[in-house]
């Protein structure tokens, strides 16, 4: 628009948010007929999510025969295995951690494109970061240099671990890979003449990305569908169980920390292909 | 048979670009032997009416494409007759292209055009009439203007009009076939004869869509200014093709498929309004036709470029053909024809000799011509001929079918159509004249004193042309038979036709006789011109000066020649009436279209949070869009 | 075909004869009414012969062949007319539209010879007779259409034979604003003095005929008696009713031709241009109210 | 007590607020700020769906063995692997953003966005 | 019927994109070469299951073992299949010009980043889950943006960033357009959405054909959206333009149709032709035509000839969303004519037009004069594109054209209306690309001499071009291919019943 006096800008851009605004809120207090948001969710009665919680996806609408508080006994020839923490073996997505078993498991092909979307614009980042001269860090205190020297190896050690429990605890793959990298952005804030050979951390990701690629085509050809989980699921909730979605979650958790780590250091320092 | 002949010609053609410059003749000769064999053939399919032949295409959703020609005597005519000129105007551009710069994409276009105005001639349905019609519009773009930038902006006129024409056809058609869901014409004609029954107004906008079509490509009234552009700005032989045949596409349309639906109504209808016992819709376009003529003519006075002159000469003529077919009389109908059919020869004669005229002096403009019959006389004798014709005067063909048409008005009780009419014809013969003093009588400029006659092969033409002119001059009946039985296939009752005479309700004229009057009454004039005594040749610039000799006062022969403001005196008398000039009308159009794209292109270039802006306005629109209608 | 041959030459000479003779009653008329001394009647007949005996000058072969053509084309016109009871052709007394565009081959081959020659006074005249042409060409048109509308064909024999029966009969009464509008647009036809503009001696040293000497200057005085004879012929058997005898016809002509010259003799030369709006006013609107009568 | 419906106008109100920002800021960073607001806020809607009142995370853990049949103990675990792919997607746009940034403050000197319009090429 | 080892078509060029940069280390050319095979296997696997797809009907593949409604699936319709294949054709035949080029640092990341488009856009055709086709559809944004972004100069980086801005602000609302329906619905998979759809509140239906309007139309650039471009049409590289031009404009027509005509949907006298309702159309069809006419306008008046080839674009694009309005078998066949013809005929004008201008400083249309004297074969090859584009007939863009006025003209009363601005638009349209091709007929005096050819550029316009005479030429093949997919439009309840496996649907 024209840019003259700015706040006559303004004052349209409110009024057209605040239509925008009432246009969007009108379906939560809507009153018409047929299916609508209900204003309190009481159960996951009639949502997918049930059976990715219950763990039953694949006898789940067939077999059901009545249901009563935790327990469900499905019709007669059909085992029913209801999920119990530390108890069942060998269910049939291997994670306590629901979230994770909907992640890397129910709908794993989400993630194999959440990963390249990381890698796209990290990709993205670096063709646009060609060529491009590095900014001084000015005046880094010796206390920060040092301290940060203290610190990172903890940082590690905690993403290390983030993304290893993976199956059990919250978070995983990504999230660790983000507290690596954090390591590596300490590092450039505090030090300047800080730098690493890119080439290196590029190499990793990229080897993680093709085995994750690889696991998957395995899938493919052991379960004859893409990113089955042909290993053992092991004993809910222990550390050793489901083992395809820990050396996923970890190959993730590298590939994201690497990728990132360069990204920051593509923003700082420019891409060199060294 | 058709179709193999047509893509025979296009394969001749796409070899013959790959002929070197130097022999470029060779190219013109195969052009020349193709459309002779064109014309051999179509000659052969005279008779068999009812021959068709159809070439399934393709069928996206309920449109299925396919191309079918028919033979029918309508069709027949005009083809023959339209690829027998375009053969004689190949022979003339041999020639004329040796030294030509762009003569390859010329030649090339051309031949693919006179393909597509054989398919547009020959075409059964609709649907390939649309076909040829489209692609002959955007083929004639290149052969107009091949990259001289000058002719660009004179061909956008016609490109723009001939285009929104066509489209307006198509919208037309498909209006048609979701009713009728066919596309040959005889159904589509009871398809809209009953849609005029239920007297809905989508009747009305289906005919004007057609009438659209046909008037933008025969440029009469509101279309009318694009032939002086684009027939002074085209090569010089194409020009003779593009006012000898190409305009004539929108009346063989009219002929095609108006007539019989305005004849049906005025047949069987009882609810469309009657004017003088045809329907008012024909009754307007043939005051159209005739308006049309009169402002030719009156623009046709005014102008100093020989070809312009001549592109509004043909727009006149295209007049009088509208008028007398839109009358809907057999008469009238068979005077259009025969008039289109002498228009296109003896138009052609006249282009022909001022593209020999500027072949050899390279120049346009009237003033700066003069005296050429001195040097050129078969191309002032062709030039002659053709002015006797086109002004209408007896021994020549011209003059048949204006009889024809002045019967067809006065039998059919339209008296002002006819005044008009006639008004028109003598400006022809005013501004004809004109063209003829300037270009070829008067003073012969110093510089063109070397300038020799064109040569023969260039001459052929010009001689066939005359030959023409003369024998349908005296022989009428061999163009009025073959229409004669057009009429009967558009089962119009037939106008009584021998060889020599024409017959018509108020009277007859028997051709022959009138020419061998003429001859006598010049023998008889001879005769006394050789009793007088012997008189001696005298030198041109030696004349009457009031006793003063004109090279003394440094007068020399170009400023002798009167011929720059020739009806000065005419003109002023229009002066203090405002005439609204349509060029102008056109150019404001375009100014205000390009001011609207600037405004949208500002917003394309400005910055992205604006971009963010009305991507937001847009959706907040839809949304109370949304509102007001749910 | 020897007596189509006989009856041809006899309507050229009649023409001729009749068109020189009526020149110089003319002549003597004018005179008289000037209070001026004019030669005998006969002065034309030996203005003719002295000017084919002369030597003339010609500036290339166009001129001779224009001038030429310009005589055969009223010649040829003449033969299509009804001369009183006497038509060359049986079968085709005379269809008026052949005899407009006829007219026109006059012109043409008059202007073309002259124009030849090259004098740019002859092509102004040229081009001043067109424009006048264009002008007494409209209200002629619409008498000759309220004419063809009337007898229901466009045969002057048929119109003469429409009009026998008395002196009522005559279209002259029947549509007098017609015939005034015929008379005005015969007035332009002949190029009598208002509207003779095209050979004004002074402005452009007498027009087309500039250049024209010896038997070029006769051709061009026999051009112009047979056009007198012409259009003062065809005006008769229009509105006039044309008579079954040769006198009577012949007084006629005369004495239509005596109207025009004293009408010439009162009026001072028009501007064409002023002379062109005139035909397109005055007659015009005469010719146009008499159709309007007649269609309602 | 908080339900669903007050997180989703919640989430809607911060959409707007996003919205507001990138209409109005000058600077293209804050724009990027308001752009990661927006995301956020679809995230926070999306989460919204899934709350079920006083129901623990989707973890089975020593505390929750076993998840009841009607599915009421835990809230819905679906949105949380939706957000998962959906920060890390507002995360790359993000960057590439900043990317942006740079590279057009390398090229015009200033971050403000009135003054990137080139007005010579129309 | 599943058949799982569909999911190839996304898995190869997403092992090849991990691979490639590691295979970069040792010759910088592997990855380009790499890039052209991968993208041929693509094509014949894609043309295979075309076949396939064609004698089986609809094929759903399973992806990690579970069924539909709860596990992601690619559904292999006729219609996606055929415009994967076509999309497939273009990217190879950007890919060889990639190849062609000289190869500094970034041609290892650009190759990447063309895997990662590939399977992009495979993935949006194919997949059966909203959500996973929302991130693809974010991964073909942002592809997009860095294709963009490549050359790094002032207008590319401006486009990239009014993409970036309206593609981020339309995958938000795209989340609440998602949300919404996983609120109401409970489900993600398509099939289920569009079968339970009509049962949702008018209200909500609302919100979520107005969310899902936001999120796409920027991206099939219609004309309140489309302000990104010209920027970006102008400062893109060459090949990047291809891709744009075509590639991407087909995938956001896919997404248009999927997002609208399989999700949205209220079912007529009960059965299952689920048709969006009419004012729901109306509103598509109002804006597609506002849309064509606008570009025209900015494309009649602008000089640069890339901006051109962008406006173009938008407005052929905007007749394929009014033909996609108009909603029955005759438009859709129209709207797939259309689309071949968009495609192939964009690709190669922006081929051509890129080797016309090769030697002219500013890239504007008197940099065309003289054309055909300089450089026969790619001028020749861009009036070939240009013709097709307009609609000379018998070609391509004839038969759409006119299939598009028929159908029109038979819909209701509005779309007659506005079939008049589209024919008025193609009018404009035919007059400056007019304009362009007489410029290339212009003799120079000063005979430059003829441009050196690089035969990459030239091998892969003439394949587009063969392509596309194939297609105009044989027409049973083209009758078959264009009835049978858009039967495959129309016909919603198979797709329904063969994801579900619910043999009645009642």
């Amino acid at each position: 628009m024209r840019e003259t006096s700015f706040n006559t800008g303004k004052f349209f851009a409110l009024i057209i948010v605040a239509v925008l605004g009432i246009f969007m809120i009108s379906p939560f207090f809507d009153t018409g007929s047929g299916k609508k948001i209900s204003p309190r969710l009481e159960n996951l009665k009639d949502r997918v999510s049930l059976h990715y919680g219950l763990k039953n996806v694949n006898d789940a609408s067939k077999n059901i025969e009545e249901c009563q508080g935790d327990y469900y006994t499905c019709r007669e020839g059909v085992k029913c295995n209801n999920v119990i923490y530390k108890e069942t073996a060998d269910a049939e997505t291997g994670p306590a951690n629901l979230v994770t078993s909907i992640v890397l498991d129910y709908r794993a092909f989400d993630t194999l494109g959440e990963i390249t979307v990381l890698f796209i614009s990290i990709l993205g980042v670096a063709l646009l970061m060609t060529g491009f001269p590095a900014l001084p860090v000015k005046n880094e205190s010796m206390i920060q240099s040092a301290g940060a020297k203290f610190l990172v190896p903890i940082i590690m050690l905690v993403g290390i671990y983030i993304f290893l429990h993976g199956h059990l605890t919250p978070g995983g793959g990504f999230p660790g890979g983000a507290v690596i990298a954090t390591g590596f952005l300490l590092m450039f804030m505090t030090s300047g003449d800080y730098n690493f050979r890119s080439r290196r951390f590029k190499t990793v990701e990229t080897a993680a990305g093709t085995i994750i690629v690889a696991l998957a085509i395995a899938g493919l050809i052991f379960k004859d569908s893409f990113f089955a989980n042909f290993l053992p699921n092991g004993r809910l909730g222990d550390l050793f169980s489901s083992f395809l979605i820990v050396i996923i979650y970890s190959l993730i958790g590298i590939k994201v920390g690497s990728e990132l780590s360069v990204g920051l250091r593509n923003l700082y320092t420019g891409e060199k292909d060294d | 048979m058709i179709l193999y002949s047509f893509l025979f010609a296009l394969l001749t053609a796409l070899l013959s670009l790959f002929i070197r410059r130097e022999y470029n003749y060779i190219r013109w000769i195969l052009y020349s032997a193709v459309l002779a064999s064109l014309t051999f053939l179509i000659y052969t399919m005279n008779g068999l009416w009812g021959y068709s032949e159809s070439f399934k295409l393709l069928s996206v959703g309920s449109v299925d494409f396919s191309l079918n020609f028919k033979v029918t005597p309508l069709s027949w005519l005009f083809s023959f007759f339209t690829t027998g000129l375009s053969l004689s105007i190949s022979l003339f551009s041999i020639v004329k292209n040796r030294h030509e710069e762009s003569e390859r994409s010329i030649g090339f276009f051309w031949l693919i055009l006179s393909v597509c105005n054989i398919a547009i001639f020959l075409s059964a349905d609709l649907l390939t009439l649309f076909i040829f019609w489209e692609a002959m519009t955007f083929v004639s773009f290149f052969v107009i203007s091949p990259g001289w930038t000058k002719s660009f902006k004179a061909v956008n006129y016609y490109f723009i009009l001939s285009i929104l024409g066509a489209f307006a056809m198509l919208v037309g058609i498909f209006f048609l076939y979701s009713k009728s869901a066919t596309f040959n014409i005889e159904s589509n004609i009871a398809q809209l004869f009953v849609l005029y029954e239920l007297n809905s107004p989508q009747a009305i906008f289906i005919t004007l869509m057609f009438v659209l079509g046909f008037f933008t490509k025969s440029a009469l009234m509101p279309f009318h200014i694009w032939p002086a552009e684009a027939h002074s700005e085209a090569p010089d032989d194409f020009s003779s093709y593009l006012s000898g045949i190409m305009i004539k596409y929108g009346l063989y349309g009219s002929i095609l498929f108006l007539v019989p639906l305005f004849v049906f109504i005025s047949k069987f209808s009882q609810t469309q309004p009657m004017s003088n016992h045809i329907p008012l819709f024909s009754h307007i376009l043939a005051w159209v036709g005739a308006i049309t003529s009169v402002v030719a003519t009156f623009l046709a006075v005014k102008s100093n470029d020989m070809k312009r002159l001549a592109a509004w000469s043909t727009v006149g003529n295209i007049g009088y053909a509208a008028t007398s077919i839109f009358i809907l009389s057999s008469m009238g109908v068979a005077g259009g024809i025969f008039h289109i059919i002498n228009h296109a020869i003896f138009k052609t004669a006249i282009f022909l000799s001022l593209a020999a005229v500027k072949y050899r002096t390279h120049e346009r403009e009237m003033h700066r011509l003069g005296g050429l019959a001195y040097k050129m006389p078969v191309t002032f004798l062709t030039f002659l001929l053709g002015i006797i014709a086109a002004a209408g005067i007896p021994p020549l063909n011209g003059y048949a079918s204006k009889w024809m048409i002045y019967q067809s008005l006065l039998s059919g009780r339209f008296p002002f159509l006819a005044t008009m009419i006639f008004l028109s014809s003598t400006g022809a013969f005013m501004y004809l004249f004109r063209a003829l003093h300037s270009v070829f009588l008067g003073q012969l400029p110093s510089k063109f004193d070397d300038v020799k006659e064109v040569p023969f092969l260039m001459q052929i033409p010009m001689y066939i042309l005359m030959l023409l002119m003369v024998i349908i001059g005296i022989f009428p009946g061999t163009v009025l038979l073959p229409v004669n039985s057009i009429l009967k296939s558009m089962n119009m009752e037939e106008i009584k036709v021998t060889y020599t005479t024409m017959y018509s309700m108020l009277s007859s004229v028997d051709a022959p006789i009138v020419f061998l009057v003429f001859a006598g009454s010049f023998a008889f004039a001879f005769i006394l011109y050789l009793i007088g005594k012997p008189r001696r040749h005298v030198e041109l610039l030696d004349n009457y000066t009031a006793g003063q000799d004109p090279k003394e006062f440094g007068l020399t022969r170009e400023m002798y020649h009167f011929a720059l403001k020739f009806y000065e005196p005419f003109e002023h008398m229009f002066d203090k009436y405002p005439r609204t000039n349509t060029k102008e009308f056109y150019d404001s159009f375009e100014r205000k279209i390009n001011e609207t794209g600037s405004f949208i292109k500002k917003f394309y270039s400005s910055s992205p949070r604006s971009a963010v802006y009305i991507f937001t306005l847009s959706i907040v629109l839809i949304i109370i869009y949304g509102w007001l209608v749910w | 075909m020897v007596n189509i041959m006989l009856r041809f030459l006899f309507a050229a000479f009649t023409s001729i004869i009749m068109g020189l003779l009526f020149m110089g009653i003319g002549r003597k008329f004018i005179a008289r009414i000037r209070r001026h001394y004019a030669g005998p009647f006969y002065q034309s007949f030996i203005d003719v012969i002295k000017l084919f005996s002369k030597k003339s000058i010609s500036h290339n072969w166009i001129m001779d062949f224009g001038v030429m053509m310009g005589f055969a084309g009223i010649i040829a016109t003449i033969i299509f007319m009804p001369i009183g009871p006497f038509n060359v052709f049986s079968q085709m007394q005379g269809n008026i539209i052949i005899i407009i565009y006829f007219m026109t081959i006059g012109y043409l081959g008059m202007a073309m010879g002259v124009a030849a020659s090259g004098n740019p006074n002859a092509t102004i005249g040229i081009a001043r007779a067109l424009t006048l042409m264009l002008g007494y060409e409209i209200p002629f048109v619409l008498t000759v259409i309220l004419l063809v509308f009337a007898n229901n064909s466009s045969l002057l024999q048929v119109m003469v034979v429409n009009q026998q029966g008395g002196f009522m009969e005559w279209n002259a009464i029947r549509y007098p604003f017609a015939f005034l509008a015929a008379l005005i647009a015969l007035q332009g036809m002949l190029g009598e003095q208002p509207f003779d503009a095209m050979i004004a001696p002074s402005e452009i040293a007498s027009g087309p005929m500039v250049e024209l000497s010896g038997k070029f200057l006769g051709f061009g005085f026999l051009q112009h008696a047979a056009q007198i004879f012409l259009e003062t012929g065809i005006i008769v058997n229009m509105f006039l009713g044309g008579s079954q005898n040769f006198f009577i016809f012949f007084a006629k002509q005369l004495a239509l031709y005596l109207l025009t010259v004293a009408v010439s003799g009162i009026f001072p030369r028009y501007r064409f241009e002023d002379a062109v709006k005139f035909f397109w006013m005055a007659p015009t609107a005469l010719a146009a109210i008499q159709l309007i009568i007649f269609i309602i | 007590m908080i339900d669903n419906r007050l997180i989703y106008v919640m989430s809607l109100l911060l959409f707007l607020v996003g919205l507001y920002g990138v209409l109005t800021r000058k600077n293209i960073l804050k724009m990027l700020v308001a752009v990661s607001i927006m995301e956020t806020a679809a995230n926070i809607f999306l989460i919204g769906l899934g709350y079920i009142s006083n129901s623990s995370a989707p973890i089975l853990s020593e505390s929750l063995k076993q998840v009841n049949l009607l599915g009421s103990n835990i809230s819905d675990p679906l949105p949380h692997s939706l957000v998962l792919t959906a920060i890390v997607i507002g995360v790359g746009t993000t960057a590439l953003g900043i990317a942006i940034a740079v590279r057009l403050y390398s090229h015009y000197r200033t971050l403000n966005i009135n003054k990137m319009g080139d007005k010579d090429e129309l | 019927m599943s058949y799982n080892s569909a999911i190839l078509l996304i898995a190869a060029p997403l092992l090849m994109a991990f691979l490639s940069f590691i295979l970069g280390i040792f010759n910088k050319r592997i990855p380009a070469i790499l890039l052209v095979l991968t993208l041929s296997f693509n094509f014949y696997f894609s043309t295979y299951l075309l076949t396939l797809v064609s004698s089986k009907g609809v094929l759903v593949s399973v992806i990690s073992g579970f069924e539909p409604p709860f596990g992601i699936n690619l559904v292999l319709t006729y219609f996606s299949l055929l415009l994967l294949s076509l999309i497939y054709l273009i990217i190879l035949s950007a890919s060889v010009v990639f190849v062609s080029k000289k190869t500094d640092e970034n041609t290892v990341k650009v190759a990447t980043l063309l895997f990662l488009f590939t399977a992009a856009a495979s993935g949006l055709l194919l997949t059966g889950d909203i959500f996973n086709m929302f991130v693809f559809f974010e991964i073909f944004a942002v592809a997009n943006i860095s294709l963009i972004s490549l050359k790094k100069n002032k207008t590319s980086l401006k486009g990239s960033f009014k993409y970036l801005l309206l593609s981020s602000i339309g995958s938000a609302f795209l989340l609440f357009g998602i949300g919404m329906i996983y609120g109401t619905l409970g489900t993600l998979n398509i099939a289920e959405i569009g079968l339970r759809f009509y049962e949702l509140s008018p209200l909500t239906g609302a919100f979520i054909f107005i969310m899902f309007l936001g999120a796409i139309l920027s991206e099939t650039e219609t004309f309140p959206f489309n302000f990104w471009i010209t920027d970006s049409y102008k400062g893109a590289r060459n090949f990047v333009n291809i891709l744009l031009g075509s590639a991407s404009s087909v995938a956001a027509l896919y997404i248009f149709f999927r997002l609208f005509f399989t999700i949205i949907g209220y079912p007529i006298n009960n059965r299952y032709e689920f048709l969006i309702s009419m004012d729901a159309r109306l509103i598509i069809a109002l804006i597609s035509a506002i849309s064509v006419i606008v570009s025209e306008i900015g494309a009649l008046s602008s000089k640069s000839v890339k901006r051109i080839l962008a406006f173009s674009s938008a407005s052929q694009m905007g007749m394929i969303l009014f033909a996609f309005s108009i909603s029955d078998f005759n438009s859709f066949s129209a709207a797939l004519t259309l689309i071949f013809n968009l495609s192939l005929s964009k690709a190669i004008l922006f081929l051509s037009s890129h080797e016309i201008m090769k030697g002219a400083k500013e890239k504007n249309i008197e940099s065309f004069t003289g054309g055909l004297g300089r450089n026969p074969v790619f001028s020749a090859l861009f009036i070939f594109g240009s013709l097709s584009m307009v609609g000379f007939p018998l070609t391509l863009g004839f038969y759409g054209k006119i299939s598009l006025v028929a159908s029109a003209v038979s819909a209701s009363g509005y779309f007659s209306i506005l079939v008049f601005v589209i024919l008025l638009a193609s009018a404009a349209e035919l007059f400056y690309y007019f304009r362009l091709m007489h410029k290339l007929f212009v003799s120079e005096q000063n005979h430059t001499e003829k441009t050196k050819m690089n035969w990459f550029y030239a091998a892969s316009g003439s394949l587009l071009l063969a392509v596309m005479i194939i297609l105009a030429l044989m027409p049973k093949f083209t009758e078959r291919i264009v009835s049978s997919a858009a039967g495959d439009m129309m016909d919603k309840t198979t797709y329904i019943e063969r994801v579900l496996k619910a043999e009645d649907l009642k």
